[in-house]
């Protein structure tokens, strides 16, 4: 398996990947959808952690694991969150959680 | 053969992203990026990351993801048909910033130099061949990591104590 | 006792006893607070009245000193001494002190651990910064004091108390953040020409810096310390504080603190920048502006309605002759600028205490309240007259020997600048006078002030010894510049040759040399030599 | 002659009065209701110090011509080349001066144990006024011009304390503030002239002034004329003249005895002794002294007119007061020291005797409408009038007060006034010589005025009044007749050679040894004699001394007589009742409205601006500019906080955008 330039590839689509997205997250209101595009961008490095992994040794692929069990939880707690907010507005739009200032 | 997987999988991987930016209904949303996932392990498994790829598939795309969609349908969000996605401005600063989010990261991987030497034979050929695909993860993840490993265990706990918390009914 | 009195520890024995006695008010109950400030500051009094004879005339060595390695690597000692012009401060310190916590004590009623914990480190910061001989011991003294104050306005002050003890904090801290960056920059240039990092003052003193960069630095020293004084564009946060402060903090703050602003020009920005000091730029402007507020601060306190507002602008005023004398720089004037130091702690702070006296009984600082309290309050009359004559500068009570000292010295160096000055003298008659009028004389209109109640032992305790001190220095003020002159011929000498051989060569534009180079290496060493042994001798 | 003389007992002389001071300061606070003690300590302090005076003149004047005596008591403050002792200097002057000032000023204590004897400050009244003796003390001792301004302005305070004795009274303690501030402006030109002689000489001390200034100052020099005009703003502060006159006339406030010492016999005259002892510097400046001589006349004119319209008994005096210090000005302005410590003299007896006679016709009033009830105002003339047969001694002594301040033969005034006049003839200024002659008859026409108004025709108090209106105490009148015989005698210490009369001349020849150093210099030294030799010995008009003498008293009894003749005919209505003056007399009724002007030009526009400088220029301008950065402050902070919208997306945009420039520099 020497299909190097694969690696570098890798590393290009988890650009693209990366900037769909902060476009998401930019773009939406919906407050789960920004959460999916989170994750989507945890994913984009992952898999360049991975296609770095594949470079320098096995020491990436630890660190995603780290990142998957920590998004996890992150997504339990988020969710939660979101559950707790939508009890209170009535709403998951983004644009109505504006508290959180000075 | 593998370029022609790697490919696919890429681009399946891009599109059902955009499709999942872009789709109104979070429903369709959550399975565009399950399809994201799906190709993303597919990738896994082509850059010799085949327990990643596994747990990908088991713990994204399966566990998580659900978790999306019951929360989508206990709210019952499904059935929304009013966009929210930004106009105007929002959109262009959107597309503008990722658009130079992608220039800027090419820029940097192309700088690194050129592109075929960064690759280069798999620094894990040898350890997969020896210890396997799980092993080669396992050893590492139990004696090098194994503090933050355990930590991890703490914060999943602290997790799901906090979301049970959280997501809990108020009693009036 | 001898001994201690020439020991090295009666100094760090003076500095513990207030900060132990603040540890002591925290520790112990509520009530016994105040008495245990009372003592830890009687104490004090005690311990430091016998310097005022141990003290050894006639030579401007620093005496008493202590000095112990604290910070090793940074050169940083804790150093300190005594000289005729900090030994005055000392005294007049813990003289006003413990009338200050006595003062208080009707006045303050919530958090009264806290305040006398707070009063007693402010006279730790305060001792401090008099008698440290080291820069960073300074500032540290310096900025320690800032806090206790802060907070004696912010707690226990009154109405717009947190505004003035903001404006406060704001005005003194940016004057002494420039001065830390000047010292760092001092202790550089230091460590440029003798290769040893020291903060040590008299290692400082011996370090040559050039004309341009002393005026930088001088201008940095000064900032902080014009501030302290108050000079005049800069003062406006002074009747803010005192009008907020509760009594105590406004003796504190007349009659201690703006000392430490003076002082620092004497001890710090004058001999360690003599260049600058004497430069005719920063003469003319300092002189300037202390005649400016000698006499646009009596106009301003002219027509004060707040009685405590109108005796912070005659701070104002008192403090610009002190600073046009400390910069005529002649020993008339120098001396009459320290004694008139003295006298404005001691009469000022009378001044707010018997104000504050008032105040308790009325709650009320307003002049246009009172009237006709002659009747009422004989005594407090015959105190508030004793005392603003003093402020006014009538001769017999010490003002008029500080106002005259510092007059004739300067009218020596600037005749004008000192007819000008004398001018204050008329308005000082012109604000103090009205203002007794409408306390003390007039009819006694107003019901609420039929009842009052003349001074009780207590307060007439607090009045006495100030009364007694405006006197005494009025009538025999020797003693008191006996202390002080070895230390300002010493001084005046060091400022005058420190400023000669600079002034005398034909350098070019300081300005110039300090762009040229910042680290003044080329001033070392005399100008006349090349400037290649002078880089020699000033390499590390 | 004998051995050289030494001062007797000369702390006794200021403790005395201190003593007294201090023990009635604190009976004011100890035992208030207590009259006895200051009956007893008040007069006797001040007449003890009299004695001691007594004896130190008698030791003088048995002694060798000599130096002046200096006591050094202590160092006050020593500073570099500065050296002020508190050091007393007795000389002739000096010594002369003690005796006039504890002399009237213990008579004065007398008659004070009958006027103030009601008053609840009592004690605190005898407290001040015995502080006044030690200040005035102190002022005529001090040996320099420091220990002289302890005095020069310990007076003053003493002044202020005492006009606003009553001080629940507002317009009383108005009137002490007014003298104290207009006083300072004085003291002003003192201490820079203080200053000036330092610089000059390095020293402060008189003697080694006055010794080194003939050969240190240019005659006429720059440095000579400041030194004087700045002394001599001292002296028109301290002595009413113009412009700073006004705080005298308003300085009556103060209880009667008070005018009468202060106001009128003592402190006022200081600014003439400072002139007199500050003689050689004032001969170095012939300028200074023009001007002092035309000061002098001026305020003699200006106020003799004001006085002559005033109806206030007191304020009548108290422009005559300010008359006869102008009378003073123009004796010292023009060299005749003698002559101006002369009519300090006899104008301390006659001046003291009117007001002490005022006081005790206003005592007089005051108790009978007190009796009454009735309220007006007892020292408006116009409710006086016939108190003559009441009030016999007041009356008789009186009139001889009057004959002398108008210069009448052989009272007092007649003597002093007349060498003054003649003085200034033959030294040849013509105008005031002529000034002086003027103003010596509209003297002897006010105080012939006030004199009728007071005590001769129709009594205008009322009936229910008049009932009650009886002589005064004998401890009020006896000093009042020692007053009268000084008034008559005290001029007979210096008749002129010319006139047919035994030929006297203590004073000149006591004083010559303190101002022959200023009149061998002011004649630059040509002249050795004492006095008059090298002058015209012709009036401007032509005519002798004795002719010029024998007419002025002639013309002022002439005055005295026909301003007599057409008042007592004339029907004045009580004070209640009268109009206001119109015309040219109600501009002097209204003192030329000076104190008008001052309020407008001066006081005003000068409360104006430091309104202005405390509410533009402190709140707006320096605070405005320091809570205007404190607002820029603000401004920014708040428009980066309008950055944190609550919105992650925001967040998120800007972190990207941070992110981007970051790797962008990174990468390109």
């Amino acid at each position: 398996m020497s299909q190097g330039y694969l690696v570098d590839l890798a590393l290009v689509l988890s650009a693209f990947l990366f900037a769909i997205g902060v476009a998401g997250v930019l773009l939406r209101r919906n407050a789960i959808i920004v959460f999916m595009c989170v994750e989507l961008m945890l994913n984009a490095v992952n898999l360049s952690f991975v296609a770095f992994s594949r470079m320098h040794g096995i020491d990436g692929q630890i660190v995603v694991l780290f990142v998957i069990s920590v998004a996890a939880a992150e997504a339990a707690v988020g969710l939660a969150l979101i559950l707790a907010i939508f009890r209170h507005y009535e709403s998951v739009d983004l644009e109505l959680f504006r508290r959180l200032r000075w | 053969m593998i370029e022609f997987f790697f490919f696919l999988f890429a681009a399946m991987a891009v599109l059902s992203a955009i499709f999942m930016v872009t789709q109104v209904n979070p429903v369709a949303s959550v399975l565009y990026l399950v399809v994201t996932f799906f190709s993303l392990s597919g990738l896994f498994v082509i850059l010799d990351a085949h327990f990643i790829a596994a747990v990908q598939v088991m713990v994204y795309a399966g566990a998580i993801m659900v978790l999306f969609l019951f929360v989508i349908m206990l709210l019952n969000l499904g059935s929304t048909e009013l966009s929210d996605i930004r106009q105007g401005i929002g959109r262009v600063l959107a597309g503008s910033v990722s658009v130079a989010l992608v220039a800027v990261f090419a820029r940097l991987f192309m700088a690194g130099g050129d592109v075929d030497g960064l690759g280069g034979p798999s620094a894990l050929d040898p350890l997969l061949e020896s210890s396997g695909a799980v092993a080669a993860v396992a050893e590492p993840l139990f004696t090098r990591y194994l503090v933050a490993f355990e930590i991890t265990s703490i914060l999943l706990v602290v997790a799901i104590v906090g979301s049970v918390v959280l997501a809990r009914r108020r009693e009036p | 006792m001898e001994s201690l009195y020439g020991s090295h520890w009666i100094l760090t024995l003076l500095l513990a006893i207030p900060f132990l006695g603040a540890l002591g008010c925290l520790a112990g109950p509520e009530s016994r607070a105040r008495w245990t400030a009372l003592f830890a500051t009687l104490l004090a009094l005690a311990l430091s009245l016998p310097l005022f004879w141990t003290f050894q005339l006639g030579t401007a060595e620093f005496q008493n000193t202590a000095s112990l390695p604290w910070i090793e690597r940074w050169g940083i000692r804790y150093a300190v001494g005594l000289d005729g012009i900090s030994l005055l401060m000392i005294l007049l310190t813990t003289v006003i002190m413990p009338l200050s916590v006595a003062g208080s004590f009707s006045y303050i009623r919530k958090r009264e651990r806290a305040f006398y914990a707070s009063m007693l480190v402010l006279m730790t910061g305060m001792l401090g910064v008099f008698v440290a001989l080291d820069l960073f011991l300074f500032y540290v003294f310096w900025e320690i004091m800032l806090i206790p104050m802060y907070f004696i306005i912010g707690i226990w002050g009154g109405e717009r108390r947190i505004y003035s003890a903001v404006k406060f904090f704001l005005f003194t801290a940016t004057g002494s953040l420039l001065m830390l960056v000047a010292i760092v920059a001092l202790v550089y240039q230091h460590q440029l020409q003798f290769g040893v990092v020291s903060f040590g003052y008299e290692d400082l003193l011996r370090t040559s810096i050039a004309p341009g960069l002393q005026l930088l630095l001088f201008s940095a020293f000064g900032l902080a310390f014009a501030i302290k004084v108050p000079l005049f564009p800069v003062h406006t946060w002074l009747p803010d504080a005192h009008v907020e402060a509760p009594t105590a903090g406004s003796v504190v703050l007349a009659g201690i603190l703006l000392k430490m602003g003076v002082y620092g020009f004497l001890r710090f920005a004058m001999p360690l920048f003599p260049v600058a000091a004497t430069s005719p730029t920063v003469v003319g402007t300092i002189v300037l502006l202390g005649l400016i507020g000698i006499i646009y601060a009596a106009w301003v306190a002219a027509v004060q309605p707040d009685a405590k507002k109108l005796i912070a602008y005659t701070s104002v005023a008192h403090l610009g002759f002190v600073m046009v004398g400390v910069f005529a720089l002649t020993r008339q004037s120098l001396e009459g600028a320290i004694l008139q130091m003295v006298n404005h702690g001691i009469s000022t702070g009378a001044l707010f205490l018997l104000i504050g006296m008032i105040y308790e009984r009325r709650h009320t600082r307003m002049i246009a309240d009172f009237g006709g309290l002659a009747k009422v309050m004989p005594f407090f009359a015959f105190s508030l007259t004793v005392v603003a004559l003093s402020s006014i500068g009538l001769p017999g009570t010490n003002g008029f020997v500080g106002e005259f000292l510092i007059l004739i010295g300067t009218f020596q160096r600037f005749p004008v600048v000192a007819m000008l000055a004398t001018t204050g003298v008329i308005f000082a008659a012109a604000y103090m006078l009205p203002m007794v009028q409408r306390v003390i004389l007039n009819p006694l209109s107003r019901d609420e002030n039929r009842e009052l109640k003349d001074l009780n032992r207590r307060e007439r305790w607090i009045v006495a010894p100030l009364l007694g001190l405006i006197l005494l220095i009025g009538v025999y003020p020797q003693p008191f510049l006996d202390r002080m002159s070895a230390s300002v011929d010493a001084l005046i000498e060091r400022v005058e040759l420190g400023a000669q051989p600079m002034q005398a060569s034909e350098s070019p534009d300081p300005r110039l040399i300090a762009e040229l180079d910042p680290a003044g290496r080329f001033d070392a060493t005399p100008p006349s030599e090349g400037t290649a042994t002078a880089e020699g001798s000033a390499g590390p | 002659m004998s051995e050289a003389y030494h001062p007797i007992l000369p702390g006794l002389i200021l403790g005395l009065p201190l003593l007294g001071a201090a023990l009635n300061g604190i009976g004011a606070f100890a035992w208030r209701e207590n009259k006895t003690v200051p009956t007893i300590v008040g007069p006797l302090a001040v007449l003890g110090a009299f004695v001691v005076c007594l004896l130190n003149f008698a030791a003088m004047r048995a002694a060798a011509p000599h130096d002046p005596s200096l006591v050094p008591l202590w160092t006050w403050m020593s500073s570099g080349d500065l050296e002020i002792g508190v050091t007393l200097l007795f000389d002739q002057l000096s010594v002369l001066m003690t005796l006039i000032v504890t002399g009237v000023g213990g008579i004065i204590h007398v008659y004070s144990v009958g006027y103030m004897r009601e008053d609840p400050g009592y004690s605190r009244y005898f407290s001040y006024l015995n502080l006044f003796i030690f200040f005035m003390l102190i002022l005529v001792l001090g040996a320099n011009y420091p220990v002289m301004f302890v005095g020069w302005e310990g007076v003053g305070l003493c002044s202020y304390l005492l006009i606003g004795f009553w001080y629940e009274n507002r317009e009383f303690s108005d009137a002490g503030k007014k003298a104290f501030i207009v006083n300072r402006i004085g003291d002003l030109g003192f201490l820079i002239a203080m200053f000036l002689m330092f610089g000059v000489f390095g020293t402060l001390d008189m003697p080694s002034i006055f010794e080194a200034a003939p050969t240190t100052l240019l005659a006429g020099g720059g440095i000579a004329t400041a030194v004087t005009l700045f002394l001599f703003l001292g002296c028109v502060g301290k002595s009413a003249q113009i412009p700073l006159f006004v705080w005298l006339p308003d300085a009556m406030a103060g209880p009667t005895p008070v005018s009468a010492l202060i106001h009128a016999a003592t402190m006022v005259t200081a600014g003439v002794y400072l002139v007199a002892r500050s003689g050689v510097l004032f001969a170095l400046a012939p300028f200074t002294q023009a001007i002092v001589a035309s000061v002098g006349v001026g305020t003699a004119l200006f106020a003799a007119s004001i006085a002559v319209q005033q109806y206030d008994i007191k304020k009548v005096l108290a422009y005559s007061t300010i008359s006869q210090l102008g009378y003073m000005f123009v004796a010292v302005g023009v060299g005749a020291y003698t002559a101006g410590i002369f009519h300090l003299m006899t104008h301390a007896f006659f001046k003291a005797l009117l007001f002490l006679g005022a006081g005790a016709v206003i005592h007089a009033m005051h108790h009978a409408w007190h009796e009454t009830g009735d309220h007006g105002d007892p020292n408006d003339m116009r409710n006086y009038g016939g108190l003559r047969p009441l009030m016999p001694i007041t009356a008789a002594t009186m009139w001889i007060g009057t004959l002398a301040i108008s210069g009448v033969f052989p009272f007092a005034g007649f003597f002093s006034k007349d060498e003054i006049i003649w003085e200034a003839g033959v030294r040849g200024y013509a105008v005031l010589w002529a000034t002086a002659l003027i103003v010596a008859l509209l003297t002897a026409g006010y105080m012939t005025r006030l004199m009728v108004m007071t005590f001769h025709g129709a009594n205008r108090s009322g009936e229910s009044a008049r009932g009650h209106l009886h002589e005064v105490p004998a401890v009020m009148w006896i000093p009042l007749a020692i007053l009268a015989v000084l008034s008559t005698v005290g001029g007979w210490v210096q008749i002129p050679e010319v006139l047919p009369l035994p030929d006297v001349d203590l004073l000149h020849s006591w004083l010559e040894p303190v101002f022959a150093p200023a009149i061998e210099v002011a004649s630059g030294g040509a002249v050795g004699g004492a006095h008059g030799e090298g002058l015209a010995h012709e009036a401007p008009l032509g005519g002798g001394e004795t002719s010029w003498a024998v007419g002025g008293t002639g013309l002022a009894l002439l005055t005295v007589i026909v301003v007599f003749w057409r008042l007592s005919r004339r029907r004045y209505l009580p004070a209640a009742e009268s109009a206001e003056p119109s015309g040219a007399a109600s501009l002097l009724y209204h003192k030329w409205y000076v104190d008008e002007l001052y309020d407008r030009l001066v006081v005003r526009p000068l409360l104006a601006v430091w309104r202005g400088c405390w509410r533009i220029v402190d709140d707006r301008l320096i605070d405005g500019t320091v809570n205007g950065l404190g607002g820029v402050a603000r401004v920014v902070g708040w428009t980066g906080s309008q950055l944190q919208t609550g919105r992650v997306s925001t967040y998120l945009l800007i972190f990207m955008i941070g992110a981007l420039i970051i790797l962008g520099s990174l990468a390109f």
